[in-house]
């Protein structure tokens, strides 16, 4: 096995030794910090600046979004044991925790959803009160980054299945990077918003 | 160029804004002249070399220091300095409210519309005279303008007075000025507040404290009138 | 990888990156000329107030007769500023130059994403059709300002209709083509550079792109937050940035959005400005045939700027009645940007003194903006300042300022930097004589239109007013408004020429000179235009960007960054 | 395979090995944290104390998956300056933000 063969396009030598996909992955991320914390310092300034705001636990379903929690947690997991199985070379585990990852994805979304519509029942909606607003902007973008990390999980797993080459672990590892920041994002949503 | 200042402490304005010509204007001077005798002197001709300068040198350095050091100290400072001053005296001293005339002023696409408190002291009482388009203030005796929007932001600019002050909606701003020519003067919106934005213009009346006075009685006769009725 | 065929992978879907770029510089190109037609009418409007306009006036809407009536005028000045901003000048700054030099400056055969810079441009495409479809729509463009302010921008009751919404998707748009080209930029000046090429041997034009970069990844999604959050207030009806009776069911907060967007909003007038003074340190070393001085000092002055510019956007606000410590924090932090540009002044005329100074078009243009960023940088002082600021904030001397600093500096910039590398781009020089005259014109005519800005400005004259003529205090203005329109007319006249040169030089035979100007940076160390790939082989470079004059060879008098090492020459 | 590591082979036992293990590790650290939150909420606490003490256990969980997940805690210093720097550039940009709507709008409200 020569290298040229295991060498994946743009896996070559970089100036920094970080390769290119983790690198842009990490600056990606950085943007993605400055991107949330536009949401979630207006969502902070916009509460403390306001004469009341409800007790979040009065208006949600506390259980469900704890549960949901563990859900997403346990995602990251089978995320960085994944990215293990890639390291090691191991295929088959590493496809197995690539679409754990991914179900346990979208099993959280599913959550959501049903969520949402429990809350919307209930006239807790974008539009009730600034808190709705708040809510359903910040798990709503936070959502819609789930979706796109369920996306990259499939794709990845499909392209993985089979292969005589080693396994190229650059890209597990950048898509690992993105779903433990999501994971990120939520822990601190699930504090501040949910629970205070 | 300026306009007729027509108020206490609008000078300062002015003052400033010779100070920073002063200041920044030998910056200019000097960056025109060096562009110009360098392209008349150090032009490209048959057989002479640029000189083979990096700059990296201790001098090089200290001359840039050195420069960083004047323009901070010597434009920076010295105008920002000057101007606290300024900002403080024309803004950040609020006069006693019982010395002080108050005027409330709403906002609104594409009015303003001012409230004095009548003839009770009290504000949103019946008796409060109030008026559209037209504001009348006294000589010699501090304005406050409580400013509200009812809709859009606008900005409450007196230009004979040097200030301005933005209306939000939601919350109050406040805005002091003290005149001291008698006179008509112009009020302006300075926030683009819609299609109707350059047609937001206001008067201020600027009277004698008599003709004031006089004015104000009047004004609290016909508004009391109204809630006698 | 192998040169693709196929028209469509070559031209249209290509990955190259100097493809790519041209097709920004095209398109950017294209918003130029429209944003700028926007100008002329708003500088007719202002010299005759409703007075028909001829020939243009009539494109804008059938019914008027050519007058341009206070709705269309919001739109134009509206549109006039995001298209400048968002669509000519970031395209054709970074998108076309940054594209097409970065990787030819350091070495690289392509960026680190190729596919992903492709996308930028789609992306980029894709707002550029949505934010021309508002004037098809009903109730016609936006007409907030470029700012948006809220509530104006928010609330649907206040300005309606879907041009404003689809305008902020399309901000969206081209707000994440460049955070994607920022990924791009910086990775690859990261981890593309060739042998040799350590940071500091990196010519100053990468440089300014790896700063700009920086400030584009961190802020743009700062205000794509903003945006969104605008977006949902218009469709969705929530009251994020709506307070007072807009808003009966629970206020949010008008102030913060203006916070958001210029919390971004400032890094952005120096991402406009950062090419363009690393792009002055490259052109006036090559035409004065001298190192360019300080280039050390240059780099951390930059990145000194960088730092600071991220915390000085409250001196948009000062008549917002912001919190007095925090403004004065804001004007202090605001004045001290003065001592890294005062850095640059020194450089650059350091650069230029004793030099043997070639007055080809690029250096003319060059030099045009040495002395329009003097005009306005020195005039941002007065605006630095919270009294000063407060007089003349919202008046046409901030205009006169931001477009010495953010159109002048910023055109001529882009100018000289089309006439420097159209060669390269292209395979052939546009001719000297007509840019001169393009120079000559350009120049006079641009201090012309903003001069009489900041002359009106302390006389009281507000921005954004349809008719100022409205207003007793302003009518004494008509000459200088009139001074100003016959400028602006001018200067397109101007461009005329430039077009005539551009078009007729494309036309024209290629001569493929590799490197006209004897610069010594690596984009010269290939063939014009460069192959697919760039470079034959990859160049291993040997010194600094700008070796000229050297002592160390007697025949010319340059030295390429990538020519082995000479006997008795440093790096 | 040549280069690959011999891997144990049942699941269970892969578990246990060094990488894995860790991993599981923190898996324990975040469920018992989450419980804690949670916990937290039903004490009938202060405002003030609830928030501090969420935010803080918020801000461990967070630094765990970063640290352990993200393998920050082993990585070079471009990375860990690629992202802590905007970290702390947000930090002061959300402070900028309190005086002007956080503090007036309270004077405002009073």
């Amino acid at each position: 096995m020569t290298t040229t063969v295991l060498d994946p396009p743009h896996a070559h030598a970089t100036a920094t030794g970080i390769p290119n996909l983790k690198l842009g992955m990490w600056l990606f991320l950085a943007s993605e910090v400055m991107f949330f914390t536009g949401l979630v310092g207006s969502y902070v300034v916009l509460r403390l600046g306001s004469r009341e705001w409800p007790d979040p636990s009065s208006i949600l379903g506390l259980n469900v979004l704890a549960f949901n929690t563990f859900v997403l947690i346990t995602s990251s997991v089978t995320m960085a044991l994944g990215l293990q199985a890639a390291r090691e070379n191991d295929r088959t585990r590493l496809v197995r925790f690539l679409g754990a990852t991914a179900a346990l994805g979208l099993t959280f979304l599913a959550i959501k959803l049903l969520d949402y519509r429990h809350l919307v029942h209930e006239g807790f909606t974008p539009v009730s009160s600034l808190f709705g607003s708040c809510y359903f902007m910040l798990t709503g973008f936070h959502g819609l980054h789930v979706l796109g990390g369920v996306t990259a999980l499939t794709v990845l797993a499909l392209k993985n299945r089979r292969g005589a080459a080693a396994i190229d672990a650059t890209p597990i590892e950048a898509c690992g990077l993105y779903w433990h920041f999501v994971d990120l994002v939520w822990i601190v949503l699930f504090a501040i918003l949910c629970l205070v | 160029m300026f306009p007729q200042d027509a108020s206490l402490n609008g000078h300062r304005i002015d003052e400033l804004f010779w100070l920073a010509c002063e200041l920044t204007a030998p910056a200019f001077v000097i960056v025109v002249a060096v562009l110009a005798i360098s392209v008349v002197r150090f032009r490209a001709r048959e057989g002479r070399r640029a000189s083979y300068t990096k700059g990296d040198s201790p001098r090089a350095l200290g001359l840039t220091l050195g420069l960083v050091l004047v323009v901070f100290v010597g434009i920076d400072v010295n105008l920002a300095w000057h101007d606290a001053h300024a900002f403080h005296e024309l803004f950040e001293k609020p006069p006693a409210p019982d010395q002080a005339l108050r005027i409330r002023v709403l906002a609104e696409q594409f009015l303003w519309s001012f409230r004095y408190a009548g003839a009770d002291g009290q504000f949103d009482t019946a008796d409060d005279p109030t008026m559209t388009g037209e504001v009348h203030i006294p000589t010699g005796k501090p304005v406050i303008f409580e400013l509200r929007s009812r809709d859009v932001i606008h900005s409450f600019c007196l230009p004979n007075m040097r200030v301005k002050q933005d209306a939000l909606p939601g919350m109050t701003t406040y805005l002091y000025t003290e005149a001291t020519v008698p006179g008509r003067y112009e009020i302006m919106c300075a926030q683009l507040c819609g299609f109707g934005h350059y047609a937001m213009r206001g008067t201020l009346v600027v009277e004698t404290p008599e003709q004031f006075d006089q004015w104000m009685r009047e004004r609290n006769h016909e508004f009391g009138v109204a809630r006698a009725e | 990888m192998s040169e693709p065929t196929s028209f469509l992978r070559r031209y249209v879907f290509s990955t190259d990156h100097k493809v790519i770029g041209k097709q920004y510089l095209f398109t950017g190109l294209f918003f130029l000329l429209v944003a700028g037609l926007f100008a002329i009418l708003i500088r007719w409007q202002i010299a005759h107030p409703f007075q028909p306009m001829p020939v243009l006036g009539h494109l804008l809407s059938s019914d008027s007769h050519g007058v341009v009536i206070p709705t269309e005028y919001s739109k134009l000045f509206t549109m006039h500023g995001s298209l400048m901003v968002f669509f000519a000048v970031t395209p054709i700054l970074i998108g076309a130059f940054g594209n097409f030099i970065i990787p030819l400056q350091i070495g690289a055969r392509d960026m680190s994403f190729p596919v992903l810079n492709m996308l930028s441009y789609w992306v980029y495409a894709l707002g550029s059709v949505a934010v021309l479809s508002v004037f098809f729509v009903s109730g016609g463009a936006a007409s907030a300002g470029w700012t948006a302010y809220a509530p104006l921008s928010s609330s649907v009751k206040i300005t309606p209709g879907f041009g404003q919404t689809i305008w902020i998707v399309a901000i969206a748009f081209s707000g994440t083509s460049t955070l994607l080209g920022a990924i791009n930029y910086i990775a690859t000046i990261l981890n593309e550079r060739c042998p040799g090429m350590d940071l500091m041997r990196m010519p100053l034009t990468t440089w300014g792109f790896f700063y700009t970069s920086i400030l584009n990844l961190l802020w743009v999604p700062l205000i794509a937050a903003a945006l969104f959050m605008l977006v949902l207030d218009r469709t969705v009806g929530t009251s994020f940035f709506t307070a007072g009776p807009l808003a009966p069911r629970g206020g949010g907060q008008p102030l913060l959005y203006q916070h958001l967007f210029w919390g971004f909003g400032h890094p952005e007038v120096y991402i406009l400005i950062l090419p363009i003074w690393g792009l002055l340190g490259d052109l006036l070393a090559t035409f004065s045939r001298k190192p360019a001085f300080g280039y050390r000092a240059t780099v951390i002055s930059m990145g000194v700027i960088v730092a600071v510019s991220q915390v000085v956007w409250g001196h948009h606000m000062y008549t917002a009645g912001m919190n007095p410590i925090l403004g004065k924090t804001f004007m202090f932090l605001t004045v001290s940007i003065s001592m890294p540009t005062a850095i640059f002044f020194f450089n650059w005329l350091a650069t230029i003194w004793g030099g043997a100074i070639q007055l080809k078009t690029p250096m003319l243009f060059a030099l045009g903006v040495v002395f329009v960023f003097a005009l306005g940088g020195l005039t941002g002082l007065f605006n630095a300042v919270q009294a000063l600021d407060v007089y003349i904030h919202d008046t046409t001397f901030v205009v006169g300022h931001f477009h010495y600093t953010l159109a002048a500096s910023v055109f001529f910039g882009m100018l000289a930097g089309i006439y420097f590398w159209f060669p390269k781009m292209f395979g052939r020089a546009l001719d000297e004589r007509l840019g001169k005259v393009h120079f000559a014109i350009s120049f006079l005519a641009l201090n012309g239109v903003f001069a009489p800005m900041m002359v009106m400005g302390v006389g009281g004259a507000l921005r954004r007013l349809a008719d100022p003529s409205h207003y007793e205090l302003l009518r004494k203005f008509s000459t200088w408004n009139q001074v100003a329109w016959w400028s602006a007319f001018a200067l397109l006249g101007g461009q005329l020429v430039f077009a005539y040169n551009f078009v007729r030089t494309l036309a024209s035979r290629p001569t493929n000179v590799q490197n006209p100007w004897n610069a010594t940076t690596l984009e010269w160390a290939t063939s014009s235009p460069p192959p697919h790939e760039n470079f034959p082989a990859i160049p291993v470079v040997c010194r600094g960007p700008y070796e000229y004059s050297s002592p160390a060879v007697a025949d010319r008098d340059f030295i390429a960054q990538n020519e082995p090492a000479l006997e008795g020459a440093s790096a | 395979m040549t280069g690959a590591v011999s891997t144990p082979t049942t699941f269970a036992a892969w578990l246990k090995t060094g990488a894995a293990r860790k991993y599981l590790g923190i898996f324990g650290w975040l469920i018992v944290l989450t419980a804690a939150e949670v916990g937290a909420t039903q004490l009938g606490l202060g405002k003030r104390t609830l928030a501090a003490i969420l935010i803080l256990t918020a801000l461990i969980k967070a630094s765990l998956v970063a640290l352990y997940f993200m393998h920050l805690r082993h990585e070079v210093r471009l990375v860990l300056g690629v992202i802590v720097i905007p970290i702390l550039i947000a930090s002061v940009f959300v402070l900028g933000l309190f005086p002007d709507i956080v503090i007036a709008a309270r004077a405002a409200l009073r």
